[in-house]
């Protein structure tokens, strides 16, 4: 439905906002408001504010333990935040069960995967399609009320898992999967329900880089095709490649935000996360030194933390 | 560098006696259906292995096989020229055999300390020591010494899992994907801390997907695919080779760097700084 | 033992009189019996004679008792009896009671004379003086008039003048058949199991000592479960194993009880790893799923409580013979022998706590739990684990068993299986897997097991006990010590 | 009820060799809660059997039983099962259930077949009448209950507290004991309804002290032998005195002082009891010893074994041993409509020959069947335990069941 | 032994309505278990509440139609009860809640206080309740043999029962096999696996926990009215045993398969009636009665581990399944 130019005007859009951590964005899908998380006195996700611009790809990093995963979880009714309120395409979802705001367009995946094991492949993925009249118990018992969805819901669930690489396995238990193809089928199954936005927590964390990279296409596709993604991701080619807007977090708040090449250049993140040397060829026996640089952005990192209370 | 390419096992090798070395090794889960068809794998002493291949290729499955947590079918396992096929777990352990599984590689319910103790489960005297030494590795996570594991995040377990591989100073360390859900510093400092562990004299065999940084570290490598060795050769040499540039490694890292040399200048680059205490 | 007869509360007076009874205990018991021998009456108009009456074919015996309640018989009270064309008149013994033998079938009329009665006293029922009994020949028919201090009477409403306190005890006449009688309220908080005793004081040291004791028997059973996700069925066998191994060894082979318990806790123990060894191990190394091992104990459960059956029978086996009677411990009672058991309880119970929590071997069965293929990986013998867990886990229901038995004053051959979901709640109300919680959860089960009795029709006391259960799940889904979860 | 016709005319010309082989079935419990109820009542109808068959059995054949079990009522598939299986196999009289509950489970399977049953044991009151196929040797609720309850308040109790547990036979005799205390001016200060224990109870402490502590003159006892040690224990470690507590034929047990059963010396002394039976004499008890050298008990042995002969005298009466004759000659034997008095069986089967009415002296000491197919009357000992925790006769009464 | 006659037991037993009791019970508890993967360990609850249901509306004078319905009400209204605030709990703790409710309703079932509904501990006869399903039978009144079965045709354990207890069966068969196959089934089986993926998905979990637990429990009502039809109403008949009857039917019939629970049931009905049966006219003249069907029981102890030991996915089940591992 949405027009190439609609996401070419969203990525434009994005170029005119201000590089500060919670700007406003022109066209927000998610708004979320004072979101705050604490355990055990740790404030394990503490957002002021934070928008996510519809039609574009963000990508949500930050070094381990900095909030990513929690904030999902808060956004998607899988935990309770001690204070805060989001609103997804201006409704409150705040306090609202996980399975209702999956209805409302906006879908998750686990970091550690959720297989549904003693499912086959298949079934996984058509547990995913929305609006199959047949989930319901009465229509379930007439099977002509649903089976022309079903067949629907199988032919969009086959291509996926051609684009996947999973299609060879279809019929085998999820159970039986190996990581990496659990990490496939998590984002697969997810985007069976076209949501609105989806939000992918490190998909690509364990998969093979050349399917990595045949998969990014798809992930712009998707964009192209106006579905909205945030995601999480340590792989910072992948990052850099496909994401339109990057938000940094750390500790729970966020710290940066902006396009992906002024990111990545911001000093702070750089120190905090990135470090100077990922591109360098870690086989280089220098580095092997003790009191080398590794060593010395690992100490500033840790520095970093300390210093934030 | 042609050759490489060519499906000879072991390809540039050391001569001499193995350390560890798995011989066409069949296994699989299912009765019937297996996983491996054919596998092998030579570690001699001192090296740093790596394994890569496509997801389910079956390179976990080698790696538990190695360890004694899937059965094998047929083939022969030997460590320091003993028969070890089909040994059981615990008893590699006792012979200095460590392993970081791919997922569930922590124990929830259980403090990280206590982890760490489970990971010296057969020598509790070096508990203490160890536990010193481990943590200085990971400064992370001496704060958080009392929570429960399950309650960490995924990067956070991952040290945790590495932390406790090493407690009990292994002399063959058998790693999958040690590197996941790692933000970028800690995979660099989990590389190099492999290739650290293994320049101190510990055998290393890695799976990972985070192939080019891999290769980059390795000694050796065997690019595995449906269960049986595609390549091997040595880690530069099979990092250029187009061929498993193309099925394997893709060019994602590659198009990157290049699009960025021409976009920005490099970062400036982190002040060295003295005084570490790092191992 | 003269009955005293004065304004003095009821209360106090029932507890002294009961105080005399315990402690004479059988020479009481004499003392009467030759009283009501010597203080019979015998046929109209005659005054009492020696022969006590005995119904025959021909005669039947009208036996009216003359008694105030909670203090004693009233002695000398006149009574007259009237019916099959004659009259008879006699007076009450020093047990209260008048022996008119009749020989006729039919209607009486029984009246009391008033005027006769203890100072001091009325008649708790004016109205049902002149009280009419039906006499059958060759049977004995009662009458009983009960008397209390004046302001006391009137049919069955309203606590005795003495139980200032009252309202509080038990209200047994809460149903149709008896009427509530006017000095049962008289026992206030005071009087439960003998005097000097508060009766929630005594509810709570039973509570406490049967949930201790039951806690040693399911904490077998929150172990295997805290290590293999195993839901035992069979752990109640196990419980009873224990308590018919100390039977057998008092009983049959004539052993000291400290040897029997030691002898029941090692064929428990023996059991454990003949079980694991024998059936779990192999299910396990087929990767059967644990609800398929669950049926399993359940058919092990089913077998066992058959075997009990077969072997001694269904009659209950007390594992010693003589009784031991209860000692008073400032405001409560407990038997020598109880106490015995929940001190042995307490020490197992810390020990196997302090084990669990405080070493490697107890954090390694947390982690066999958590992640077996991982336990494994990291060195620990998994097999050798469980195993071991088996067998404390049985040995500690057989001691438990023991000890619930001693306690309990007997065991049988379903002991156990009737104590499963007692133990089973104990171990969810403190959260599975949480050994300490199966501790915390037995003694709560414990006290409301038994403080449900103040307000609850005993029958229904386990079943407070397991609405108690639910109602915690709904507040804390883990149970009391029970961690949440993180998802994602 | 078959008691008004069966005339006893047309049966004269029984007596030998007319009618098929009597099959007697029995459904008792020998497995579940109630297992130890099972052996004495086996041991009863194989005492009858044995009776019976010594004189020449029925109809030139000797008496062919078959036992199954009955279990409990948690167990009901077992019985229903085991009743099946008697009915297919052929059996015209079932001896069972020991519980009400378990016979409520299969009286509609069993009478529906034309099969009569007798109960030794049950007493539950809403079992009265229920099939013109459905009798029982239990002495009434309202006999023994009533016989209990004047003991109590004769011997002067005036607060009398009951423990009772909530099964149909606790319950519906502590109702009887309750109705003759009150009745009688006395208080029912414990056991009142809603103070049942449950039938699995093990732990009578609180129990047990509660009962106490309402300050009793006397305890009746009305449970299974099962829970009654349990009790006694509890009772006498509390310092109950226990010339002061009454038992019933459900509890009533010889205990002794050794061995499992046993108590201390003493424990039980003065102690009182009732059971259903004029003289269930010691001569009876050793001739069930000879049958199941194992038995420690008694409670329904005599029930069974009346039931037993009475079944068999039926089917000599009416010539043929099928349920329905059984069933229409049951009242005539048991004395209903009078006649000599006989005991045993070959006494009674030579009167019947003789073509004689009889009226069988039931050794449980019930009286013929009423118009329910309830015994109307029976007599019921009294029973004082002496110093060896063993009880002896002191006396008898007769109850009539009062008509309802 | 007479061997006819023991099969004969034993088919009688298999057909009967024990055997349909239970398999109505173990269909329920397969939607429960097999599919959504709720451990209710409380079945017999369900059961007992049918038959209650059943029984006092009839005794109150309702006809047959609304007698049925009336069970079928109080089944959905325990499941309601009982999962509205349950079914958020993890599995094991379902597992307590589940058992402790059917005993409390057993306990309450049972007690003085509730004699005039209930019957109290003696429970409803069956002559008080049987008479309407009984007069809707189309058969004369009579005895019919059928091959070796001899049974009255309308009254207690009859042809009619068994007729229309099978009908039942089959229809609730072809209704779980239906819903099996469809995508409602599908969401069951997810929830059974990992319920907070599909959380994740947009299914509203809870509702689907709680409609299977309605339906199964309806299931257990259905069994528990068939139950009571051929013996009485009583509390105890319907309490802890008859729940782990039911899970060794399902597991050994094969749990999430659609014949599974029948089978199941046939074959434990079945073999009980065989094993003690067969002991009697093997031993029965060395071992007492006592001691016959004690082993009796000792055995079929014995065989249910033997044959989870060697075929734990159940007759019908999937081996493959079993294999992943879902810990
Ligand atoms: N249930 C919990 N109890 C206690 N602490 C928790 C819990 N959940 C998360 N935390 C803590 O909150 C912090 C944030 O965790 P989160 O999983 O959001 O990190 P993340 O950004 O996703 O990290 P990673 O990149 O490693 O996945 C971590 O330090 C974690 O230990
Ligand atoms: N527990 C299991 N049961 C059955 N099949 C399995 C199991 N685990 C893995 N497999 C199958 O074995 C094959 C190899 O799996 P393995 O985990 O070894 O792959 P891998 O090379 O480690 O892949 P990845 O990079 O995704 O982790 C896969 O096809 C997978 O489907
Ligand atoms: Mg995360
Ligand atoms: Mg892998």
């Amino acid at each position: 439905m949405p027009a190439e130019h609609v996401v070419d005007q969203a990525r434009s859009d994005l170029q005119q906002v201000a590089r500060t951590p919670g700007v406003a964005k022109p066209d927000a899908l998610l708004v979320a408001d004072g979101v705050r998380r604490s355990f055990g006195g740790v404030n394990a996700v503490d957002v002021e504010h934070l928008e996510v611009q519809r039609h574009v790809i963000t990508a949500l990093i930050g070094p381990n333990g900095a909030g990513k995963t929690t904030f999902f979880n808060l956004m998607t009714g899988f935990d309770r935040p001690d204070t805060g309120t989001w609103l997804f395409d201006g409704t409150p979802l705040s306090g609202v069960a996980a399975s209702r705001v999956a209805t409302a367009g906006m879908v998750r995946t686990f970091q550690l995967t959720k297989a549904l094991a003693r499912m086959t492949v298949l079934e996984n993925m058509r547990l995913g399609a929305r609006d199959q009249p047949g989930e319901n118990l009465f229509t379930a018992l007439v099977k002509p009320v649903w089976a022309p969805r079903e067949r629907a819901i199988t032919d969009k669930a086959m291509s996926l898992l051609e684009r996947f690489k999973l299609d060879t396995k279809k019929d085998d238990f999820a159970g039986s999967l190996s990581g990496g193809q659990r990490k496939l089928l998590e984002m697969a199954r997810a985007l069976m329900s076209d949501p609105a936005l989806v939000m992918l927590d490190e998909p690509m964390a364990g998969v093979n880089p050349a399917l990595t990279q045949s998969l990014l296409g798809h992930i712009t596709d998707l964009r192209d095709s106006g579905t909205t993604v945030l995601f999480v991701e340590h792989d910072m080619h992948m990052v850099r490649h496909i994401s339109d807007w990057v938000v940094v977090m750390a500790q729970g708040q966020v710290v940066a935000e902006g396009p992906p090449a002024a990111v990545m250049a911001d000093q702070a993140v750089i120190d905090a996360y990135l470090g100077a040397h990922h591109d360098t060829d870690l086989g280089d026996d220098a580095l092997l030194e003790e009191g080398g640089v590794i060593d010395a952005e690992a100490e500033a990192e840790a520095d970093a933390e300390e210093k934030k209370p | 560098m042609t050759e490489t390419t060519a499906p000879v096992v072991h390809r540039g090798a050391p001569a001499g006696e193995p350390l560890l070395h798995a011989d066409d090794l069949v296994a699989g889960y299912l009765p019937g259906v297996n996983i491996l068809e054919g596998c092998s794998l030579v570690l001699h002493p001192g090296e740093l292995v790596g394994i890569i291949g496509p997801n389910g290729a079956g390179k976990s499955t080698l790696l538990k096989a190695l360890f004694g947590l899937v059965g094998i079918r047929s083939g022969r396992l030997t460590l320091q020229g003993d028969d070890i096929t089909n040994l059981r777990a615990d008893a590699l352990v006792r012979r200095g055999v460590g392993f970081v599984p791919q997922s569930n590689n922590v124990f929830p319910s259980l403090t990280i300390e206590e982890n760490l103790q489970m990971g010296v489960f057969q020598t509790p005297q070096k508990f203490h020591e160890r536990l010193e030494v481990v943590l200085h590795l990971f400064p992370e996570l001496v704060k958080r010494r009392k929570q429960r594991a399950g309650a960490l995040s995924g990067g956070e377990r991952q040290m945790v899992a590495m932390a406790r591989a090493l407690m009990p100073e292994p002399s063959v360390l058998l790693l999958d994907e040690p590197s996941a859900g790692l933000s970028p510093v800690r995979q660099d400092e989990a590389f190099l801390r492999t290739r650290r562990i293994n320049k101190a004299g510990v055998s290393v065999v890695i799976v990972e997907q985070n192939a080019r940084r891999a290769l980059q570290i390795c000694d050796r490598a065997y690019v595995l695919d449906q269960g049986r060795n595609a390549y091997s050769g040595r880690g530069r040499e099979l990092m250029h080779d187009p061929k498993v540039i193309e099925l394997y490694l893709g060019t994602l890292a590659t198009d990157v760097d290049a699009a960025r040399d021409a976009e920005a200048p490099p970062a400036p680059r982190a002040e060295p700084r003295s005084g570490d205490t790092a191992r | 033992m003269p009955p005293p007869r004065t304004e003095v509360p009821v209360r106090a007076l029932a507890c002294l009189d009961r105080t005399v009874a315990v402690r004479r205990g059988g020479a009481v018991l004499l003392l009467l019996l030759v009283l009501a021998l010597t203080t019979s009456v015998v046929a109209a108009p005659a005054r009492a004679a020696a022969a006590p009456c005995t119904p025959d074919a021909t005669t039947a015996c009208l036996n009216v008792t003359v008694t105030s309640p909670g203090v004693g018989p009233a002695a000398g009270v006149t009574v007259t009896v009237e019916g099959g064309g004659a009259t008879a008149e006699a007076t009450t013994g020093a047990d209260g009671r008048a022996s008119v033998p009749v020989t006729e079938a039919g209607d009486y009329t029984v009246t009391v004379d008033e005027s006769t009665l203890p100072a001091g006293t009325v008649l708790r029922d004016p109205a049902a003086n002149a009280a009419t009994v039906p006499v059958v020949l060759g049977r004995s028919a009662g009458r009983i008039f009960q008397v209390v201090p004046p302001g006391a009477e009137g049919g069955d409403s309203g606590p005795a003048p003495a139980a200032t306190d009252g309202g509080t005890s038990q209200s047994p006449g809460g149903g149709g058949a008896g009427t509530a009688p006017a000095d049962e309220t008289g026992e206030g908080t005071e009087a439960s199991a003998g005097p000097g005793t508060n009766r929630y004081a005594q509810l709570v040291l039973a509570g406490l000592v049967f949930g201790i004791l039951l806690a040693l028997a399911s904490l077998g059973a929150n172990l295997i479960y805290g290590t293999t996700g195993l839901s035992n069925f069979a752990h109640g066998e196990l419980v009873t194993l224990g308590g018919m191994t100390a039977f057998m060894a008092v009983q049959w082979w004539d052993l000291p009880l400290w040897l029997a318990i030691v002898v029941a806790t090692t064929a428990g123990a023996l059991v454990g790893w003949l079980l694991n060894r024998l059936i779990f191990a192999p299910l396990r190394r087929r990767g059967v799923g644990i609800t398929q091992q669950m049926i399993v104990t359940i058919g092990l459960a089913l077998a066992g409580l058959s075997l009990f059956l077969f072997v001694y029978g269904a009659q209950p086996a007390p594992i010693v013979s003589g009784i031991s009677a209860r000692i008073q411990i400032g405001p409560v009672q407990i038997s020598g022998q109880s106490l015995l058991s929940v001190g042995v309880a307490v020490v197992v119970l810390a020990a196997v706590a302090l084990t669990l929590s405080r070493t490697r071997l107890g954090r390694a069965t947390r982690a066999v739990s958590d992640n077996p293929a991982l336990a494994a990986a990291t060195g620990i013998k998994v097999e050798a684990i469980i195993g071991g867990v088996w067998v404390v886990s049985a040995a500690l229901a057989s001691l438990g068993g023991v000890l619930l038995a001693l306690y309990l004053n007997s065991t049988r051959f379903n002991f156990g299986s009737t104590l499963l979901l007692l133990m089973f709640a104990a171990i969810t109300l403190g959260g599975l897997g949480s050994p300490l919680g199966a501790v915390v959860g037995a003694v709560v089960i414990g006290l409301v097991v038994e403080l449900s009795t103040i307000v609850l029709p005993s029958d229904m006391r386990y079943a407070s006990a397991l609405v108690i259960l639910i109602l915690v799940l709904l507040i804390r889904p883990q149970g009391i010590l029970g961690r949440a979860e993180r998802i994602g | 009820g078959g008691t008004d016709e069966a005339g006893g005319g047309e049966t004269t010309d029984s007596g030998s060799g007319s009618g098929e082989p009597l099959h007697i079935g029995t459904l008792l419990p020998v497995t579940g809660s109630l297992a130890q109820l099972g052996p004495p009542e086996i041991a009863g109808v194989d005492l009858a059997i044995a009776e019976i068959n010594e004189a020449g059995g029925l109809f030139g054949a000797d008496v062919e039983v078959t036992h199954t079990d009955s279990s409990d009522a948690n167990n009901a598939p077992v019985s229903t099962a085991s009743a099946q299986e008697l009915i297919s196999a052929g059996a015209s009289v079932v001896i069972g259930a020991a519980s009400s509950s378990v016979t409520l489970n299969v009286v509609d399977d069993i009478t529906g077949a034309g099969v009569v049953q007798i109960s030794p044991a049950n007493t539950a009151t809403n079992l009265s009448g229920y099939s013109d196929f459905y009798f029982r040797t239990a002495p009434p609720d309202s006999v023994q209950g009533d016989v209990l309850g004047n003991l109590i308040i004769s011997d002067g109790a005036s607060n009398v507290g009951i423990l009772v547990f909530n099964d149909s036979y606790g319950t519906s005799l502590r109702d009887v004991v309750a109705g003759v205390v009150t009745d009688a001016g006395g208080t029912v200060v414990y056991g009142a309804e809603g103070q049942e224990f449950d039938p699995a109870e093990q732990n009578f402490s609180t129990i047990v002290g509660d009962a106490i502590a309402s300050s009793p003159d006397a305890i009746a006892i009305l449970a299974f032998t099962d829970q009654t040690p349990l009790v006694v224990r509890e009772l006498v470690a509390q310092g109950w005195d226990m010339s002061k507590t009454y038992f019933v034929d459900g509890n009533l047990q010889n205990f002794g002082t050794e061995g499992e059963t046993g108590f201390p010396a003493g424990t039980l002394e003065g102690a009182q009891g009732t059971l259903p039976g004029a003289f269930p004499s010691e001569e009876f008890q050793a001739r069930m010893l000879e049958v199941d050298p194992e038995l420690s008990e008694y409670s329904y042995g005599p029930e069974s074994y009346d039931a037993t002969i009475l079944a068999a005298l039926a089917a000599l009466k009416g010539g043929a041993s099928d349920g329905e004759t059984i069933q229409a000659n049951l009242a005539a034997v048991s004395g209903a409509d009078g006649g000599e008095e006989c005991t045993g069986f070959q006494e009674c089967a030579d009167l019947i020959e003789a073509g004689e009415d009889v009226a069988y002296q039931a050794v449980s000491g019930v009286g013929p069947f009423n118009e329910a197919n309830d015994p109307s009357s029976a007599f019921i000992g009294i029973y004082k335990f002496g110093g060896d925790n063993t009880y002896t006769f002191s006396r008898s009464e007769e109850g009539e069941v009062p008509a309802s | 032994m007479d061997f006819g006659q023991l099969l004969t037991n034993v088919l009688t037993e298999m057909t009967g309505p024990t055997a349909i009791a239970y398999a109505l019970a173990a269909i329920g508890l397969n939607i429960h278990f097999g599919l959504t993967g709720l451990i209710n360990m409380g079945q017999a609850g369900f059961m007992l509440l049918g038959a209650y249901g059943f029984a006092i509306s009839t005794i109150a004078g309702a006809p047959l139609w609304l007698a049925f319905l009336v069970a079928i009400g109080a089944a959905i209204v325990f499941a309601l009860l009982l999962g509205l605030p349950t079914l958020k709990l993890r599995g094991d703790y379902l597992a307590i809640v589940t058992i402790a409710a059917a005993e409390i309703v057993r306990m309450v079932g049972r007690s003085t206080a509730l004699t005039d509904l209930t019957g109290g501990a003696e429970g409803l006869t069956g002559n008080s309740f049987k008479s309407t399903f009984q007069d809707a039978s189309p058969f004369p009144d009579d005895r019919w043999a059928l091959g070796p079965i001899t049974l009255s045709t309308n009254a207690s354990n009859s042809w009619w029962l068994r007729i229309v207890g099978w009908l039942v069966v089959a229809l609730a068969c072809l209704l779980v096999w239906r819903l099996v196959h469809s995508p409602w089934g599908r969401v069951l089986r997810g929830i059974r696996e990992d319920e907070d993926a599909v959380r994740a998905l947009g299914k509203n979990v809870y509702s689907y926990k709680l409609q299977a637990l309605v339906l199964g429990g309806v299931f257990g009502a259905l069994g528990g009215v068939v139950f009571v039809l051929a013996s009485s109403v009583q509390a105890d008949s319907l309490g802890r045993p008859v729940t782990f009857n039911t899970w060794t039917i399902l597991l050994l019939g094969g749990a999430a398969t659609v014949f599974g629970p029948v089978l199941g049931s046939l074959l434990f009905w079945g073999s009980l009636v065989f094993v003690r049966g067969f002991l009697r006219g093997a031993v029965g003249d060395v071992l007492s009665v006592q001691q016959v069907e004690q082993i009796g029981w000792v055995l079929v102890g014995v065989t249910l581990i033997l044959l989870i030991v060697f075929r734990p996915q159940g007759i019908l089940g999937d081996k493959k399944e079993l294999a992943i591992n879902a810990r």
